[in-house]
């Protein structure tokens, strides 16, 4: 079965380690927050300049001085910190935070990203994706492996404009956990009940299947 | 005005200088810091040809993005435009030109444009559409693309408090985009929600010096929010 | 130590790691806002051939002046090393290399270091001794010079506050090259006058984020001043 | 006569104008906050921190922590603001500065300036000269026309390693105020009772005399 949006952040969630700044980007990796694993504080950073981001706010503490990168109002967690867009990039551009998590539409073998334009589709902007995945070592990106119509995005070579080159290392789909090398995804993990046939026929770039694919386990 | 006094009483003041053609440099991030007063005053002047350089453009009523109806912004420097019908229409039709560029980028621009860097490296954008007739060169086996400072004509800034030297603070994530802007502009005026007499804020924690800032107003704002997401209060 | 606790007890640990040859970026002006228990643990240490990235290079027997009788300093990039006769008598004599920066490119090279930034364009230094085997380039009619950014294996930093998390606060002009050293360490070691709980910094009013910093812990400090220059009582 | 130090720093101080942000290098240049004209403010600049440089402290006020750029201990005036040295210089080198006075070993007609470094003999570095000359519009450099020897430090080139190229248009000496342009000296004003001729001979590199060089007034 492909993973639900919640497992795909729950798996995610299991890459965190204790003391991890980490930046998550909209959507899926937003929900990595509500399963960090017992045990293990991370800080969130949402480039807007803010580190230390909390939940959601009551309607009691609402303010609209305070929000997260998504626009979303948010709170703060004890010990955060504000700081300007510069200063909020230096960090992400310097490589210091630790852990980066975001969608893409296309990702391809030679770790290529695109997730930020459809031409003559859509044109919201690149935001901050661009410095995230230039400035950390650290990404996992997280999508679909597929479209509805079964139209891989695991491509020998991405077909969108690109959000970074050569800088994904590690994909994870709602039929896998998959790592980028040598030229190729290398599967490293299958969701529960979702047989290697089928992410191979869905892996439209060069996929290396080792003797062993362990099931992830939530 | 004598000395260091930056007070102005009126938008018409704030703004006043403000010609068709110009740039502008925009704080602000989403609906959250934007100097709402100020954004009102150029589409009360009627300004047009302006270059807009913002991380975002409002929505359709809020923001920028009143400046758009009247087609008053000819280009805009932005790195996220969603969230406004008008101005995809507009960008669509090729009435208006945008440049997109990266988040992290277009702060580092205005920085550097304050700051006396006509221009710097980065990796971000590096083998994307970004990176288009731009430099590139590798440092230590990476590849950076270089990029060029911004300045404006004007910036628009909102602030928490001011002292009528225009020393600033930013309360919260209000701050984004608004210290960077603020020094990036040949004259930079500030929207606050409180004046306070020079001395009254402690010098260790201004944000924004006032040598980058020309001029202050004292107005009311509206503070929209875009995204509004709550949890129930017995968590 | 668990989660972001980052409080050191010993000064031993707070240099833990440090080796011969090591780059070392150190915050400081003159011998205002010094580490100056790390300087001393450093000496105690007695790591040799290091490179250090500092403003000045203390006086004789304070700041990193101590750190020269035992030749600990292979090579010092600074904007100002007067004040220090051991120190004049090493560079005349070869023992130890200078690599003499300007003040605000030091400081910008520090940054840009911390940022990811591997150079930038600026005008200081244009056509001077500096701007050896640099390159030169024209922006808008005016000349430039292209400077790389640095790093070091460590940073060590003197700042007033900390929380456990390593949020930092500085006071007044002890600030200077601090909050840009913390940024550009591999690990950055802070030395502090306080520390507090996380949460007890207005969250708004911290100089340096904790993310910038590896290891903090409370020293004494003497605090030796330079020029004592005063006024007398009744003005 | 040749003016005193009091005096230089006095006919700096007439240059002040009301709302400038000034930056005063060490030595002459600092002797010029005493001499601000009433009913002009100015702030001072010090570039290792701190805008808004107020008078000495008391021995009650000293504070190792507030110092100014020539490590004195200072206070602070009102309104002062404190930052760090990437930030001093940004608004050192972005022109924000309205006026920076600073002291020279020589100036010459090219606007050039060597002020940091005699070979062989004093090395004691250009701290934040190299930055304050490149990046100000407005500088006004102040030294000794000559040495005790006599020898000219207004040259047609400089013999010393250079702190800035191009970048210096008034000079004030003890013995004259000019104007570098066109590749020579102007002359706009001599110290009061000091010759033209005088001024001429002291003056290596080449001097241009209107018809009318007024005297100081003081």
């Amino acid at each position: 079965m492909a993973l639900t949006r919640e497992q795909l952040a729950q798996r995610v969630a299991q890459e965190l380690q204790d003391g991890y700044y980490v930046n998550l980007g909209i959507g899926i990796p937003t929900l990595v927050a509500n399963y960090v694993p017992e045990g293990i504080e991370v800080m969130l950073q949402s480039e807007n300049g803010l580190l230390g981001m909390g939940q959601f706010p009551t309607e009691e503490e609402i303010d609209a001085d305070l929000i997260n990168a998504g626009k979303q109002t948010v709170t703060m967690a004890t010990g955060a910190s504000i700081f300007d867009s510069a200063e909020s990039f230096a960090m992400i551009r310097g490589g210091h935070v630790d852990l980066t998590v975001l969608g893409a539409f296309e990702v391809d073998v030679s770790g290529n990203i695109a997730s930020y334009m459809i031409p003559g589709k859509l044109i919201k902007g690149m935001g901050g994706a661009m410095d995230l995945v230039a400035g950390a070592d650290n990404i996992i990106v997280t999508m679909t492996h597929a479209s509805k119509h079964g139209v891989s995005k695991l491509l020998p070579s991405c077909t969108l404009p690109l959000t970074g080159k050569g800088c994904i290392k590690k994909v994870l789909t709602d039929l896998a956990f998959l790592e980028i090398k040598d030229g190729a995804f290398h599967l490293l993990e299958r969701a529960p009940g979702v047989s290697i046939d089928e992410i191979k026929h869905l892996t439209a770039g060069k996929l290396v299947i080792p003797d062993d694919v362990p099931e992830m386990i939530f | 005005m004598a000395g260091f006094d930056k007070v102005v009483s009126s938008y018409e003041e704030a703004m006043a200088g403000l010609e068709d053609n110009m740039t502008i440099i925009s704080g602000g991030f989403g609906l959250c810091g934007i100097a709402e007063n100020l954004i009102t005053e150029i589409k009360r002047k009627g300004t047009k040809g302006l270059t807009m350089v913002s991380n975002n453009c409002g929505v359709d009523d809020f923001g920028l993005g009143v400046l758009l109806p009247n087609r008053q912004i000819k280009k805009i420097i932005a790195s996220y435009v969603g969230e406004n019908a008008e101005f995809e229409r507009q960008m669509m039709s090729g009435e208006l030109e945008v440049e997109l560029t990266p988040q992290g980028t277009l702060a580092e621009k205005m920085r550097a444009g304050g700051a006396g860097i006509p221009a710097f490296f980065t990796a971000t954008g590096y083998g994307t559409p970004v990176a288009e007739g731009k430099e590139e060169r590798e440092f230590n086996g990476r590849h950076y693309i270089l990029e060029q400072a911004i300045t404006g004509d004007f910036a628009i800034v909102k602030a928490w408090k001011a002292d009528r030297y225009g020393n600033l603070v930013f309360r919260k994530t209000a701050r984004n985009f608004n210290p960077l802007a603020a020094t990036a502009g040949k004259i930079t005026v500030v929207e606050v929600e409180e004046i306070v007499e020079p001395g009254e804020l402690d010098p260790d924690q201004i944000h924004t010096p006032g040598i980058y800032v020309n001029r202050v107003i004292q107005g009311t704002f509206e503070k929209r929010i875009e995204q509004r997401t709550i949890r129930s209060s017995a968590k």
